[in-house]
């Protein structure tokens, strides 16, 4: 199986042919495209279901649909949004490629069940888009008891899908545990991995230990509807609150599934485009591990003002607060990493910097929903909104268009257009910001989320939201547009183009079928003095000569 | 890795038989005697033993029939960290569900008691 | 490590991407134990609404327990744990080699599962007759016409958990046997104020227990199930004789996946059976 | 532009949140304002640092790396405990205010509410049922409040307080205005399809004016022609539950071209639906069970008085 036919010139993409041989691949960097595929079509969906949301909230009353449409779109749009793209976005798609190759491994552990994973996922995206087509859902991305086991559209279905999804990054997080522990090569110890394996790592723990539970609370709403156990029934003598620690068990670590590999990726990117050592490794890569852990601990702050108790709100309001201890930490690292840096301003970049702002306005506002006070007036309003597209479009899907343009090159072996790039990374932020400031202001005005009609003193700033998100419509189709046009016209791509020092830039981009044509050791990932800049090339080369993607250079 | 190999391919801890043997006996008696003790009403400590003679249980399951004694440390960090949530998780739903339910309807259950 | 790299060939079993057999093994090993901690946790959720309600409504756990019969319990318990301890053997049997050996134990395992199985068949015919079944279904219809004890005589015989009195007419608790809820309403009705069902002392709510106890013991099956596929599919393979010292790493998984759906069965006994 | 950074006065809305009209909102919004500031703080280092940086030290494509120290254990320290005593300040400030808040105080003056799809529906002490909330000025008021069938959420911004409101369990919210007026109440739990529109007005009433305007409006009869009292009946009492107006099939008759029928008895015999009947059906309903229907209609003996009955009999005159 590993006597693939391998010329000079063979890479991963070329080295077989045929429909097959790609959706029956065991080649992690296939598997990691075949995701990206998957998820970016869910993304351009549900990205097409919030653009219905915002038109229809153009005016107060009625405008384009009805109000159980409304409903059914909203729900549409978050789920796909969590559950088919942002939970697989970073770890399924570019993890799956890159993170074998940062370890200089030939594959992931376990190949097998990563293709597995994958056609897993195909399954539960198949089941619950057509849940929207048999009899649609209502019932919000929270799937709240009794609403949801009284309600007559096809919850069951979609929970089903939603069920095997959760099995399908259960085996990607189980795999790159795997993987990290047993398949680094000699010389890189813990502290040597790039730290976007962190990241990955701590995402990991959280999929195996908290995705489970997802999956039994899922399992229980589908027995409460098919059988009518009525655990979370009140109409049965149930309690529809404990649904609401068994979702957020599972749902409040998932919101920490999306960042920390969003984080890893930035991490990479702040060091690399600053031509500067990483500042504060260990507290960056320990903060990741901080992150996974506390995220455990928090998830009653969904539920300020469901009826819980005192207590346990109390206990859940401090623990909130100690998660954004290791977000400051890595912040502040990566500002100091920034500090008297050679700052190269390429899209990747520009990315970074995106998120910096956009993830501590989101952070900020973490703060706002921590403090008991003030969620009790915020929760449940466009506040919420606004908190959460900070940090997940702000935070995650930016990070993971910069992470995009950072490996493109390497996944493809294609440059694209940079000055399109950075173009599109500027619109794409003002649209981002007016779409969401805004909601901010309507949400702490005191206009409730999820709302078909909203009252006449919103129509403004509804309106500026909306016109704000069709300009990050239009940044999408030009990234769509520069990146599927690179495939065909766009230049070739060096090994290394940014210069970067982690494993998968000392190999040929794309890179060949088993990654490496030669034993992989541990180096800095962080140490860039052994490369400089190519003119011809426009890209980087080892100081000692020859392209970089033979030799072996030790620690 | 703390496995032991005997010879140069072998890997794995091979667990002798009558240790097998003295630990299905062990559960045996235990099973038995959990049965036993119900039998006697010892207020709130029926449960606590109850769940103290399956813990120990458990316990010679996983170290022996499930070789963790002799296996790596990090695959008992891993049944460790599991079980520390779940007692979180049973934890925190507990205290809530209790603190709150004098707020609850004497017999609102309209489904069933119309 | 890069002993068996290269130099000496690859072994039928070794994948192009792990360096050597060690290797392959920890990592599956590792593998296996995420896994089965994925299914604690899923087993989690069962757990959680078992004691919330428990420890909320003692009340509806006492007086439905009396349903369960601890004697068929407690003979599942052996044979489960049984069907382990052959399963540790045949473990072992694999790392020696022992082919005749392994495939004997494998069956007896396997024999062990379908066992099982059969009584908790049992138990199930006997609820679904009388009607004690979960949410809307909990219809224990037998209550109005008779004293209860004869007809239930046969699954209720047991309980160990007999007050002073002697065997009680468990459908017509003394209302000092069952507790009165412990926190919140739902406690016991005093006799008289009848409830639909209403007899003696029956709480409120009592199919929140059978709900519990099926969706416990029903996953557990599922898994008991999924166990039994897995085992009979190594024992096939053990005929052949697939399992040796160099190479037995299903035989242990699935070794480990097995003792996992024993060891929640050791905490499912007592929680469901022997309350008192 | 510059708005967005003005905070409350006291009293009005400001740019960011809504009139300060209960006790509570000026303390939930000075903690507000406090966390807001520590962010415009926190964002401003940031943007400042960040945007400077890149700056000032951008460089052109191609360049070689950088050596500078990759750690400093004095700054790490630093910016883990700043932020770490701050957050203990804000989860302190929090949790004092939240406890009053959650706390009704003794002796509040005790509303009933109920929660259905898709509406509120207040019941003062003396049994009035209104769709809005009314309350007086400057007094202790509390909610208690519970749902007939999926959870909804009390949320009444200008007082800064919200609640959800649970089937199977009573909830509380309290709140003591200190203006008087009209102030939004929304529904703010996702609840179905009219989620968004299930709000209601508090109005809060001037003092000494609050008592009068109970009385006046439990008084139907002097403001209401009876049939729309009936109707209104009809609705809050639960007659809807059982007794269609449409001809349609129900735990009772239907009410539908019902007055003047002969109705057949289940214990044999028929009666003619008239005034008196209507009344004794109400009064006692078990005295003449109606064919086809088992006998599980509640009586309403004392919660209806004659004027009251009259009226249900107009309106049900009126179903035809
Ligand atoms: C990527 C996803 C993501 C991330 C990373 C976060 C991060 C945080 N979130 Fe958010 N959150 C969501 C996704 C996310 N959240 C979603 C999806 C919901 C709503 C779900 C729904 O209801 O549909 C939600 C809802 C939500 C609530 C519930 C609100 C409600 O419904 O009433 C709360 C309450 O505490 C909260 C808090 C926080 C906090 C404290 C952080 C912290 O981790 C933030 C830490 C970061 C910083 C603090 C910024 C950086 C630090 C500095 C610049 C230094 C200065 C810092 C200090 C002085 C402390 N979030
Ligand atoms: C990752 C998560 C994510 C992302 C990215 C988004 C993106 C967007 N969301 Fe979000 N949203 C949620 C998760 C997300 N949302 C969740 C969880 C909810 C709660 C649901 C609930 O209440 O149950 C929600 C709810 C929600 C609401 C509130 C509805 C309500 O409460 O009534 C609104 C309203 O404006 C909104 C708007 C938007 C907009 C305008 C975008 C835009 O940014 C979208 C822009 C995207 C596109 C226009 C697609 C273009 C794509 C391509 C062209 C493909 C090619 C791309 C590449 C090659 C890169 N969303
Ligand atoms: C729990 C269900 C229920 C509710 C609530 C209820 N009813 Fe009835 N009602 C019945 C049933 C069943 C009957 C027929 C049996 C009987 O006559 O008692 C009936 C009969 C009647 C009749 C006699 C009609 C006939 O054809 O014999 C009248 C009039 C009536 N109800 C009025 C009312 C009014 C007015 C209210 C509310 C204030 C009300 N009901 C509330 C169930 C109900
Ligand atoms: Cu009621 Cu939303
Ligand atoms: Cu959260």
């Amino acid at each position: 199986m590993s006597t693939a036919a391998t010329t000079p010139d063979s890479n991963y993409l070329n080295v077989t042919k045929g429909a097959l041989s790609w959706l029956l691949t065991l080649d992690h960097k296939r598997i990691g495209i075949l995701y990206l595929v998957s998820i970016l079509s869910s993304f351009f969906l549900g990205g097409m279901m919030a653009m219905l949301i915002r038109t229809e909230l153009l005016t107060p009353g009625d405008t384009i649909m009805t109000a159980d449409q409304y409903n059914q779109v909203f729900t549409l749009h978050g789920a796909i949004m969590i559950f088919l793209f942002i939970i697989p976005g970073i770890p399924a798609a570019l993890g799956n490629f890159v993170l074998p190759l940062m370890l200089g491994a030939k594959d992931v552990a376990f190949p097998r069940l990563n293709l597995m994973s994958w056609w897993l996922w195909i399954t539960g995206a198949f089941i619950a888009v057509a849940s929207i087509l048999i009899n649609a859902v209502d019932t919000g991305w929270t799937f709240y008891t009794p609403y949801s086991t009284t309600t007559g559209t096809s919850v069951t279905l979609i929970v089903t899908g939603v069920f095997i999804l959760g099995f399908s990054s259960i085996l990607t997080g189980l795999n790159f545990i795997v993987t990290i522990h047993k398949l680094r090569p000699k010389g890189m110890t813990w502290f040597k991995m790039p730290l976007l394996l962190w990241g990955l790592y701590s995402t990991a723990i959280i999929q195996v230990l908290a995705t489970p539970v997802l999956g039994i609370t899922l399992l229980l709403l589908a027995m409460e509807r098919v059988m009518g156990i009525g655990i979370f029934d009140a109409a049965l003598g149930g309690d529809p609150v404990l649904f609401q620690h068994f979702f957020w068990f599972y749902s409040h670590p998932a919101v920490y599934i999306m960042i920390l590999p969003a984080m890893g990726v930035i991490s990479e990117l702040i060091s690399v485009f600053s031509r500067k050592h990483i500042f504060g490794y260990k507290f960056i890569a320990f903060s990741s591990i901080a992150i996974a852990v506390f995220s455990f601990l928090v998830w009653g702050h969904h539920m300020f003002t469901s009826g819980q108790s005192e207590l346990v709100n109390m206990i859940f309001s401090a623990l909130t607060f100690s998660v954004s201890i290791p977000s400051a930490i890595k912040v502040f690292n990566w500002l100091a990493t920034m500090y008297k840096g050679r700052i190269q301003l390429d899209t990747p970049m520009l990315y970074a910097l995106s998120f910096l702002f956009l993830f501590t306005i989101g952070g900020l506002t973490g703060l706002f929903l921590a403090t008991l006070a003030t969620d009790i007036h915020l929760h449940d309003t466009y506040f919420i909104v606004a908190h959460f597209h900070y940090v997940m479009f702000g935070g995650t899907v930016i990070a993971f268009l910069g992470g995009l343009h950072y490996w493109w090159p390497k996944m493809t072996g294609k440059m694209y257009n940079e000055k399109l790039g950075r173009i599109a990374s500027v619109i794409l932020f003002v649209g981002f910001n007016v779409t969401f400031f805004t909601q901010f202001v309507m949400g702490s005005r005191g206009m409730p989320r999820r709302y078909f009609h909203y009252q006449e003193q919103f129509t403004s700033l509804n309106q500026l939201s909306s016109v704000g998100s069709y300009i990050m419509a239009v940044a999408f189709f030009m990234i769509a547009g520069y990146l599927l046009h690179s495939l065909a016209k766009g230049r070739k791509a060096p090994a290394n183009p940014w210069g970067a020092n982690s494993l998968e830039w000392h190999t040929p981009s794309p890179p060949p079928f088993d990654n490496f044509d030669r034993e992989m050791r541990g180096v800095d990932p962080y140490d860039y003095t052994g490369w400089k800049y190519d003119e011809s090339i426009e890209g980087y080369v080892p100081v000692g000569g020859g392209d970089g993607t033979r030799d072996s250079r030790a620690v | 890795m703390a496995t032991e190999h005997n010879h140069h391919d072998q890997v794995g801890h091979v667990v002798p038989v009558p240790l097998l043997g003295g630990v299905i006996a062990a559960l045996m008696i235990l099973t038995w005697l959990t049965v036993f003790v119900t039998k006697f009403d010892l207020g709130s400590l029926n449960i606590f033993i109850a769940l103290g003679i399956a813990v120990i249980k458990g316990a010679l399951v996983v170290l022996f029939f499930m070789h963790l004694r002799w296996d790596a440390p990090i695959n008992g960090i891993v049944l460790i960290s599991s079980l520390l949530l779940v007692f979180l998780f049973i934890g925190f739903a507990l205290m809530d569900s209790a603190a709150y339910a004098p707020d609850q309807i004497p017999g609102y259950a309209p489904r069933i008691n119309p | 490590m890069t002993d068996s790299h290269g130099s000496e060939g690859h072994p039928a079993h070794l994948q192009h991407h792990f360096d050597n057999s060690r290797q392959q093994f920890s990592a599956s090993k590792l593998g296996m134990w995420l896994f089965l901690a994925t299914e604690i946790l899923l087993f989690a959720g069962l757990f959680v609404a078992y004691a919330v309600y428990r420890s909320n409504h003692p009340e509806i756990f006492i007086y439905a327990h009396y349903f369960l019969d601890t004697k068929l319990g407690g003979i599942n318990t052996m044979v489960l744990l049984l069907s382990s301890f052959t399963m540790a053997w045949g473990v072992r049997a694999a790392q020696l080699g022992q082919r005749k050996l392994l495939v004997a134990l494998l069956s007896l395992t396997l024999l062990g599962g379908f066992g099982f199985l059969g009584i908790k068949y049992v138990e199930y015919e006997a609820k679904w007759k009388h009607g004690l079944l979960w949410g809307t279904n909990y219809n224990p219809e037998s209550h109005d016409d008779h004293t209860g004890a004869d007809e239930h005589a046969e699954e209720v015989e047991e309980a160990p958990t007999a007050p002073e009195t002697g065997a009680p007419d468990r459908l017509n608790l003394e209302p000092t046997v069952v507790p009165p809820s412990a926190t919140g309403p739902a406690g016991t009705v005093p006799p008289g104020e009848g409830l639909p069902h209403g007899q003696g002392a029956e709480p409120d709510n009592v199919h929140i227990f059978f709900g519990i106890y099926f969706l416990m013991t029903g996953l557990h099956g599922i898994h008991v199930l999924v166990g039994m596929s897995l085992i009979f599919w190594i024992l096939l393979k053990s005929i052949g004789g697939a399992y040796g010292p160099k190479y037995f790493t299903p035989v242990d998984l699935v070794g480990l996946y097995w003792h996992l759906v024993d060891l929640i069965w050791i905490f499912l006994f007592p929680l469901l059976y022997l309350i008192h | 532009m510059i708005g967005f950074l003005s905070t409350t006065g006291a009293g009005e809305p400001s740019f960011w949140l809504p009139s300060q009209s209960s006790t509570i909102a000026q303390r939930v919004d000075s903690i507000w304002e406090f966390i807001f500031w520590l962010s415009v703080f926190f964002f401003a280092l940031v943007v400042v640092l960040g945007a400077r940086f890149a700056l000032k030290y951008r460089a052109a494509r191609g360049q070689g790396t950088v050596a500078t120290t990759d750690h400093n254990t004095v700054l790490e320290v630093v910016w883990t405990v700043i932020p770490t005593l701050l957050v203990v300040v804000l989860f302190w400030i929090g949790f004092r205010t939240y406890i009053d808040m959650s706390t009704p105080p003794e002796n509040a003056y005790e509303i009933q509410v109920t929660g259905q799809k898709w509406q509120w529906l207040f019941t003062y002490p003396n049994g009035y049922v209104d769709e809005n909330l009314h309350a007086p000025v400057n007094t202790d008021v509390v909610l208690v409040m519970t749902s007939e069938d999926v959870i909804h959420s009390m949320f009444i911004p200008a007082f800064r307080t919200k609640q959800d409101v649970v089937p199977g369990r009573y909830s509380k919210l309290w709140f003591n205005a200190t203006e008087t007026g009209e102030f939004d109440i929304y529904c703010a739990e996702y609840c179905g399809t009219s989620h968004s529109d299930m709000g209601a007005k508090a109005i809060i009433h001037p003092e000494g004016e609050y008592e009068p305007w109970l009385k006046d409006a439990s008084n139907l009869h002097g403001r209401f022609p009876p049939v729309e009292i009936g109707e209104k009946y009809y609705k809050r009492f639960g007659c809807k539950q059982c007794h269609s107006l449409d001809g349609g099939a129900g735990i009772g008759p239907t009410f539908k071209g019902l007055y003047g029928t002969m109705e057949r008895l289940s214990g044999g015999g028929s009666v003619l639906v008239d005034e008196n009947y209507i009344r004794e059906s109400i009064l006692n309903p078990q005295a003449k069970v109606t064919e086809g229907y088992s006998p599980v209609m509640p009586t309403y003996q004392g919660r209806f008085n004659d004027q009251d009955i009259t009226a249900i009999i107009e309106f049900i005159k009126s179903v035809e």
